[in-house]
């Protein structure tokens, strides 16, 4: 039962993205649906993603941050002779600033990770760097990737850009070149999928939206590498277009092939989504109160906002309660009898 | 694991420092070099292949000599190089990398690198090369991490690691000995066309590897905080006494070939080293210190008595490598080429450029190096001692 | 506090913004004229019927292919001519049939490569006509 | 087109080990079988028939070299855009001359006639039968035609000088630095070796293409040089060859050099 | 232990990790006696104001829940999504790429995916996306979207009560995110509708009327504290002054009542005790604010805040300088994250400064509430304790770094300190179970009842396993602590997994090596056990 259900949520991911490849090869084939794709529905996608994302990370911000939270993974700043960890349990800002540097930029925390296994009736915790290897590396070659991607965007080209793609294709693998980013981007994506599907419990956990994001990009991948390396497309024609976006006096490109309106397709699906989905774990890292806040909460008051009054018990009350056994037991009280004239202002 | 290499001592990171620093120096004079061409060494039309070739061809010894723990160890069970098996593996690693660099360094184009697997022409011995050493660099990977990462969970290693074990044994025989093919196979070079090259080579190979393994062994002791333990570095030592005595048997046998025979492409080279040809005398110093080198260490690794003091076998492990050093490092590769095909005699002195790349790719290899056995020592320490691990610095 | 919170997220949206809008900007929005192929030579004009080796399409898409087959056969198999679709027969040479005809590369081939930002390593060593008289 | 299947067939037994990778290396692995679209129907009239051979050689009748004369190996490294650095160091040659001695180690005695001592033949690749240095390559971008022609595939080599430990006979120059900024005339008709390439003599195959004789065999006023087919036997070089003796370097070392010294 | 009967552990550690045959949401909710808590009693939720009070426990079919109950558990979720950034964001970026998943404790003892902090996220996750985002309210499960079900709302209690808010996850989660923010909001939604458990709020309800969790009235306290003054004279020779509420005392001790009325915590009672008097601290006591420990973090915020308020209230009334705070470990959660927050400005204390060394806790500037080991550390460091380590040498000691301490304030070398001048037998366990790394007692959070003792046990098998290793390896019979929970729970784990292993907090270890002035001869430890060599 189980299995099945698997099985369903991972070929629906699949049937998913063949629609949009059909619908792709639809719009591919009729001249007035690739002038609204190219240029109204990219306008659109653009501003939906635009808007979106900064109305979801605005959303996020809007919500206070009652407590001083942080996750502390190292040390405390406490004594002056005991050494502090500054950027696993930063104090101040630049420790902060380290510490998600080192989230953001090499995925300190995954970097931790291990496998818990029993072997022989005692747990063993493996070390397991493989989700960050493969992780970091997907995630580093889709952002090279799309810097290529701005000698689309950009004219004259934009001068690191060509410098980026000449290291990139470094190695000259075929005309042209094979840029390792490439590789590399779908080596991290076939780990990723690979791992989901193949790992019981992940497959248990795993919903359509986590195996549909990464088919989604390996599709833009695949088809922008295909566009590259198996069928040539004219990319004057693309540049035009992409050139018209930029100036807003939107060109619909001549003969591109029905590949290319799927990498489209598929990368409007992807932008348009993605401020709607889990993706957008790329602009809230940034707002992770356990990761960006410095742990001086001893040491620099934080203010919660709404800090809602509560009941309380005063101490008066206590007193009264319990006033005759703590004089018998000897212990110091305020007043000596009930019925205080004088009442406890509380706070 | 790999976090462990992460945290250490002052000293610790001052010699990482010190290594990242040569890296970068070298890595500077590589774009130099990228850009200029290989004008900027000082190989030549003659002398075509220099310092990378050599460091390549002395390091796959190196790498090679890994064997010389595993295999007393899981062949016959010698309970005292339980302990570092995995040293050896992970100097392998080290080694095979440095040589993969020494070799792309020395490459005219190494953006076609590729072509080598694009393009493979099985009749080359450099395609096999490429084949054994990528694959002994696998094998000692996964065994040297799989069983370090075994030994630190305290599980017994997977069954499957055993046969890739075995196999390390005779791959690592084969990564040394088709490197000596590269150079005994060439119809036109006398100094490398014989048939005892890839014993030559394995000889000296196990005589210069476990005398670095015993060299790091005693720097961990002293700064480490590891003991490999005195029966396993004098298990080395023997090692290292018998291999260097049927190195030093074996190019005497060379000698005696080429000297008797007295023919002409064979005896040149050696008349070149040892003496000087035609007033061309720049390796004779070189290789008059290497011989030396090596009798003397001879000496005091077949006395016992000198063998058990540490700071003798320190001495002597240190003469080894020298004395191997210079002698695959200087002496082999480029006779090679003297006199050249025509009879001419240029001499091969290495550019300021190359030996900073050289330096480099060393500084990266013994940065590995450090990392793989700080990861080792670290491991091996929370294990032995598991208490006051913590690092209260003021 | 508050305030400083407002400062960081819209100083962080700002670089969002400005990031993902780059292209939009940086061109100060003067629309660029793509790159038309100049096939004004005198080559050219000298040819009754207008045609390359092949259709145009194809050469737009394919040309580095077809130049990379050429490479190789004519390097590796001895291979030296090339019959087109229409069973016209070429010498496969870059410097010889393409730039004999094209021989206003930086017009014809740079104009695109740089508009589409392509670096072709060809020219390290195949000499461009028009060099030669420098 | 071909090259792909029989390169494929040509390796595949023994590169089992390298068969996981073209998939990912060669992105291009398909090969473009559109380009031949119709079947070759006619060759332009104005295209020369090439010179074609079973093997082709060289004889050199070096005793008709003056003792000044450059032609072959101007002739030859003006054509192929040999460069000049001016140092033995980052040489190139293709053809040059040399001292009988260093030429034939084996073949002088104290007690040699002059005029052959005195002689200084011209060298250059011997095409050999049976090359170490296509042997030794591994790219095959060195390989050799089924005319026996040694070939340099420059697009395909990647530095590694192997070849040039390997050829015994120094035939082979290595492209230490860039080259272009050294040649005082380029000839626009033949491309430059980009730095970090191994490069020699290549029979002018360019040139056979085209029917046309190698360079140095035409600009040699004195006819010194006698190329063909030697598997022809009609062929000037064959019956030179049968008439008269001749040497080949080192032939010891069973590489089969294709380039015959009459004396 | 009690009186559930619960297999061997070496049947216990049969675990399988396998996968249920359906699919999470399709897995219904099984409460299994050994694996959950007694509802709360009516009387408790009462006394505090708290709704739906009622006689029912988990396992009835019928919760006897009000009718919009749906509709009040939405309404605290959107309440709390605007209220707390964490709570939203964390229900927004999780990719599920189950780096978190194999890091419970609960998941490794029980193979349980619910266990697993992303799927027990995920519970409440679903709920969110049907009720809050316009993808789950389009496209339904598609999404991973469901109904907010009785039988969902029981899951929640079930895995919300099986969570110790023990933020090891958190620690390997690549964007942080917490699993015990998620559980505090999770039993706040259920607060909301009178589902909660006994563990906690009746701790909470004594500690609102008392001033601590168990209910100690003011004599109470006062006996008990002359009564290990009596025992430390016993031991020691040395006649130790217990001041209680004393109004113009330097320093106000607050310390967690288990310190006071359990053993093995009055032991540490004994080491503090010991330590203040050899040092002349004037310090006092207060039955007002009797409790540092503060089971409202496992009910509410608002809770929270409630029982907290004493520990500011007591030293403005009594005038102290400042305030040291015992060894505990959700105490200091709260104290350390929360408490300057909620109740402060404590602007009527002074910066903390040990009159001992003159040393100023510039950490604790704000808060002026400074943490034991840092003050005994401080002493130590500067020479002001006379400390004679053979004395603890029958002990060969780990330590086990409490949660709370650990991923909540980074405090762990503090404790090392005093032991390693206190202790020449120390062996750390296995790095992967130590420090932010380190493994849950399995009873945190209000999960130390004997109703939930299969769970406890399975939840603190990690740790309990990592103790037996450096048993096996080194002899260790000592596990050392800075939590009373630990200390009360630690204790039954260890009988269950690692029998021979005793539960010390590190000032016990200090009391014993502690050579005091004036006093006689030691021939036995704290517990009354003969030192070594005597």
């Amino acid at each position: 039962m189980q299995e099945v259900k698997q099985r369903i949520t991972i070929l629906t991911s699949f049937l998913a993205i063949a629609a949009i490849a059909m619908l792709a090869a639809a719009i591919a084939a009729s001249k007035t649906a690739g002038i609204v794709l190219t240029m109204v529905v990219a306008y659109i996608v653009f501003a939906v993603f635009l808007i979106g994302f900064v109305y979801r990370i605005i959303r996020w911000a809007i919500s206070p941050v009652p407590f001083r939270i942080p996750t502390t993974c190292g040390q405390e700043k406490s004594l002056p002779w005991i050494k502090a960890n500054p950027l696993e349990c930063p104090f101040g800002n630049l420790g902060v600033i380290g510490r998600m540097a080192g989230e953001i930029f090499l995925f300190r925390s995954l970097f931790r990770n291990s496998k818990a296994e029993l072997v022989n009736g005692r747990p063993v915790y493996g070390s397991s760097k493989w989700l960050w290897f493969f992780g970091l590396m997907f995630h580093v070659s889709l952002l090279l990737v799309i810097l290529r991607h701005l000698r689309f965007f950009t004219e004259p080209v934009v001068p690191f850009v060509g410098a980026l793609s000449s290291l990139d294709g470094f190695l000259e693998i075929g005309i042209p070149t094979l840029y390792m980013t490439d590789t590399a981007l779908v080596a991290g994506l076939i780990f990723l999928f690979m791992r989901r599907v193949l790992v019981p419990q992940l497959r248990y956990l795993s919903l359509f939206t986590d195996y549909f994001a990464l088919l989604l990009i390996a599709s833009v991948a695949v088809t922008g590498i295909s566009m590259r390396h198996f069928f040539p497309v004219d990319l004057n024609e693309i540049k035009t277009m992409t050139m018209g976006w930029v100036t807003f006096t939107p060109v619909v490109p001549g003969k591109t092939g029905i590949l290319f309106y799927m990498h489209l397709c598929f990368v409007m699906v992807l932008i348009a989504w993605l401020p709607f989905s889990k993706l957008m774990h790329m602009g809230g890292i940034f707002l992770s109160p356990t990761r960006n806040m410095a742990n001086n909460n001893r040491a620099r008051r934080h203010v919660n906002p709404w800090n809602a009054p509560v009941r309380v018990r005063t101490y008066k009350e206590y007193e009264e309660e319990f006033r005759e056994q703590m004089i018998e037991a000897g212990i110091p009280v305020e007043s000596t009898g009930p019925g205080e004239a004088e009442k406890d202002k509380q706070d | 694991m790999l976090e462990k290499a992460l945290s250490g001592s002052r000293g610790y990171w001052i010699w990482i420092t010190l290594l990242f620093t040569l890296f970068i120096i070298g890595f500077f004079f590589y774009m130099r070099q990228l850009d200029y061409g290989l004008g900027i060494t000082g190989m030549s039309r003659d002398i075509s292949w220099g310092l990378y070739i050599a460091q390549f061809t002395f390091l796959v010894g190196i790498a090679a000599s890994a064997v010389m723990l595993v295999l007393p160890y899981y062949l016959h069970d010698y309970k005292a190089f339980g302990r570092i098996t995995v040293l050896g593996e992970f100097l392998a690693v080290s080694a095979v990398i440095m040589c993969i660099l020494f070799v792309f360094v020395d490459l005219g184009r190494p953006s076609r690198v590729m072509n080598v697997l694009l393009h493979p022409n099985p009749k080359s011995v450099l395609f096999w090369d490429m084949v054994v050493l990528t694959g002994y660099l696998l094998i000692n990977i996964v065994t040297g991490w799989v069983i370090l990462s075994c030994t630190r969970n305290e599980i017994p290693p997977p069954r499957w690691i055993k046969p890739l074990i075995y196999l390390s044994i005779p791959w690592a025989i084969s990564i040394h000995t088709v490197t000596a093919f590269i150079y005994s196979g060439l119809p036109g070079r006398g100094f490398w066309l014989t048939a005892i090259m890839a014993p030559r080579f394995l000889a000296s190979a196990f005589a210069s590897g476990p005398a670095l393994l015993i060299i790091v062994c005693l720097i961990l002791r002293r700064w480490g905080r590891f003991d490999a333990g005195e029966k396993a570095i004098q298990a080395l030592a023997k090692i290292v006494a018998y291999a260097l005595a049927v190195s030093i048997f074996f190019v005497l046998v060379e000698l005696f070939t080429v000297f008797y025979s007295g023919l002409p492409e064979h005896k040149e080279p050696f008349v070149y080293l040892f003496a000087g040809l035609n007033g061309h005398t720049n390796l004779v110093p070189w290789m008059w210190t290497s011989a030396i080198l090596a009798f003397t260490a001879l000496v005091i690794l077949i006395i016992p008595a000198a063998r058990m003091k540490s700071d003798w076998l320190a001495a002597a492990c240190i003469a080894v490598f020298v004395s191997f050093w210079t002698e695959k490092g200087l002496g082999l590769v480029v006779p090679g080429f003297i006199p050249s095909p025509l009879g001419n005699i240029s001499e091969y002195v290495p550019t300021g450029a190359e030996i900073a790349i050289t330096m480099g790719v060393w500084a990266l290899g013994f940065l590995i190096l450090t990392a793989f056995y700080k990861i080792f020592a670290a491991v091996r320490l929370s294990l032995d001692t598991a208490g006051n691990t913590a690092d209260l610095e003021c | 506090m508050k305030q400083n919170k407002w400062r960081i997220i819209s100083l962080g949206i700002a670089i969002f913004i400005i990031g993902v809008t780059f292209p939009f900007w940086y061109g100060k929005g003067e629309s660029p004229v793509p790159p038309a192929l100049d096939l004004d030579t005198p080559e050219i004009s000298l040819l009754t019927e207008k045609k390359c080796i092949e259709d145009t399409a194809f050469m737009r898409t394919k040309h580095m292919k077809l130049l990379k087959a050429w490479r190789d056969e004519a390097v590796r198999e001895g291979e030296r001519l090339y019959t087109a679709g229409d069973g016209r027969v070429f010498e496969k040479s870059l410097t010889g049939s393409c730039l004999g005809c094209h021989s206003n590369k930086e017009r014809f081939c740079d104009r695109c490569h740089n508009y589409v930002g392509v670096a072709p390593t060809c020219y390290d060593c195949h000499i461009i006509p028009g060099e030669v008289k420098k | 087109m071909t090259t792909g299947r029989r390169d494929f067939l040509k390796t595949a037994g023994v590169t089992l080990l390298t068969l996981v990778f073209p998939g990912i290396f060669s992105p291009v692995g398909a090969k473009e079988n559109t380009f031949r679209v119709g079947a070759p129907q006619f060759l332009k009239s104005s295209y020369p028939q090439p010179l074609t051979a079973k093997r082709w050689a060289m004889a050199v009748d070096a005793a008709k070299c003056p003792a000044d004369c450059r032609d072959c190996m101007v002739a030859c490294h003006a054509l192929h855009n040999v460069p000049d650095f001016g140092n033995p160091k980052d040489e190139i040659k293709w053809i040059w001359r040399e001292n009988f001695a260093d030429v034939f180690p084996n073949e002088q005695h104290g007690y040699s006639a002059h005029i052959l001592t005195d002689l200084q033949p011209p060298v250059m690749c011997n095409h050999c039968e049976n090359p170490p240095c296509v042997r030794v390559c591994p790219t095959g971008a060195t390989f050799q035609r089924a005319d026996g022609i040694v070939m340099m595939d420059y697009h395909r080599c990647i530095g590694c000088r192997f070849c040039m430990a390997a050829c015994p006979y120094g035939a082979r120059s290595m492209n230490y630095r860039d080259a272009r900024s050294h040649i005082s005339e380029l000839n626009k008709n033949f491309p430059t070796r980009a730095k970090g390439v191994v490069e020699k003599c290549n029979f002018c195959e360019e040139r056979l293409s085209k029917g046309l004789l190698p360079a140095c065999v035409e600009a040699c006023t004195q006819k010194a040089l006698v190329f063909g087919d030697v598997e022809d036997p009609l062929s000037e070089i064959r019956l030179i060859l049968e008439k008269r003796f001749s040497l080949r370097r080192r032939s010891h070392l069973g590489a089969g050099p294709q380039i015959y010294y009459l004396l | 232990m009690s009186s559930l009967k619960i297999s061997q552990p070496d049947e216990l550690i049969r675990i399988s990790y396998e996968t249920p045959k359906t699919a999470w949401m399709d897995t219904p909710t099984v409460f299994r006696p050994g694996t959950w808590s007694y509802a709360a009693a009516p009387k408790n939720l009462s006394y505090l104001g708290l709704p739906n009070p009622r006689q029912w426990q988990p396992s009835d079919e019928d919760w006897k829940l009000p009718d919009n109950w749906r509709q009040i558990i939405i309404d605290g979720m959107k309440e709390r999504l605007e209220k707390y950034r964490s709570f939203r964001l964390f229900m927004d970026i999780c990719v599920r790429c189950g780096a978190c998943a194999d890091k419970c404790h609960f998941y490794i003892g029980t193979g349980d995916p619910k266990n697993m902090p992303v799927l027990r996220a995920e519970l409440i996750r679903s709920v969110y996306r049907r009720y809050f985002t316009t993808v789950g309210r389009c496209f339904g499960a598609l999404a991973g979207a469901r109904d907010l079900t009785i039988d969902v709302l029981k899951e929640w209690f079930y895995y919300f009560y099986q969570c110790t808010e023990c933020r090891r996850c958190s620690v390997f989660c690549p964007y942080g995110i917490d699993q015990a923010e998620i559980t505090m909001i999770g039993r706040e939604l259920l607060n909301l509708v009178g589902c909660n458990i006994n563990w906690v709020i009746e701790p909470v309800a004594n500690c609102y009327r008392t001033g601590n969790h168990l209910g100690i009235q003011p004599g109470g306290i006062k006996d008990m504290l002359e009564f290990l003054a009596e025992d430390i004279f016993d031991r020691t020779g040395v006649k130790v002054n217990v001041p209680i509420n004393k109004k113009g005392a330097d320093i106000l001790f607050v310390a967690p009542s288990g310190d006071y009325f359990a053993d093995p915590g009055t032991y540490t009672c004994m080491g503090y005790l010991m330590l203040f008097h050899e040092i002349g601290l004037d310090y006092t006591f207060s039955t007002y604010a009797s409790e540092g420990g503060n089971f409202g973090l496992f009910a509410s915020h608002d809770l929270m805040k409630s029982i907290n308020y004493k520990i500011y209230a007591e030293p403005r009334r009594l005038g102290v300088r400042w305030i040291l705070g015992g060894e505990c470990g959700h105490m200091w959660r709260v104290v350390h994250q929360y408490m300057d927050t909620m109740n402060g400005p404590a602007d009527f204390l002074e910066e903390p400064v040990s009159p001992i060394t003159g040393t100023l806790f510039e950490n604790a500037r704000s808060t002026k509430m400074v943490h034991i080991t840092e003050f005994t550390a401080d002493l130590i460091r500067n020479g002001k304790l006379n400390l004679d380590p053979r004395r603890n040498d029958h002990i060969k000691l780990t330590f086990h770094d409490s949660c709370n301490p650990a991923r909540a304030m980074g405090l762990f070398e503090e404790p090392r300190y005093i032991i390693r001048n206190t202790c020449n037998n120390f062996y750390e366990m296995a790095e992967d179970t130590i420090r932010e790394k380190t493994f849950c007692c399995g009873a945190g959070a209000g999960l130390g009842n004997d109703e939930n003792i299969e769970m406890r046990m399975r939840g603190g098998m990690p740790r309990a396993m990592a103790v037996r290793d450096v048993v096996k390896k080194h002899g260790v019979n000592r596990l050392g602590c800075i939590c009373a929970i630990d200390r009360a729970t630690l204790t039954t784990l260890m009988d269950y997994w690692v029998p021979g292993v005793n539960v010390m907090g590190v000032h016990e270890l200090l009391g014993n090596a502690l050579v005091m002035k004036g006093e006689n001869e030691r021939t036995t430890d704290l517990r009354g056990e003969p030192l070594e060599g005597c």
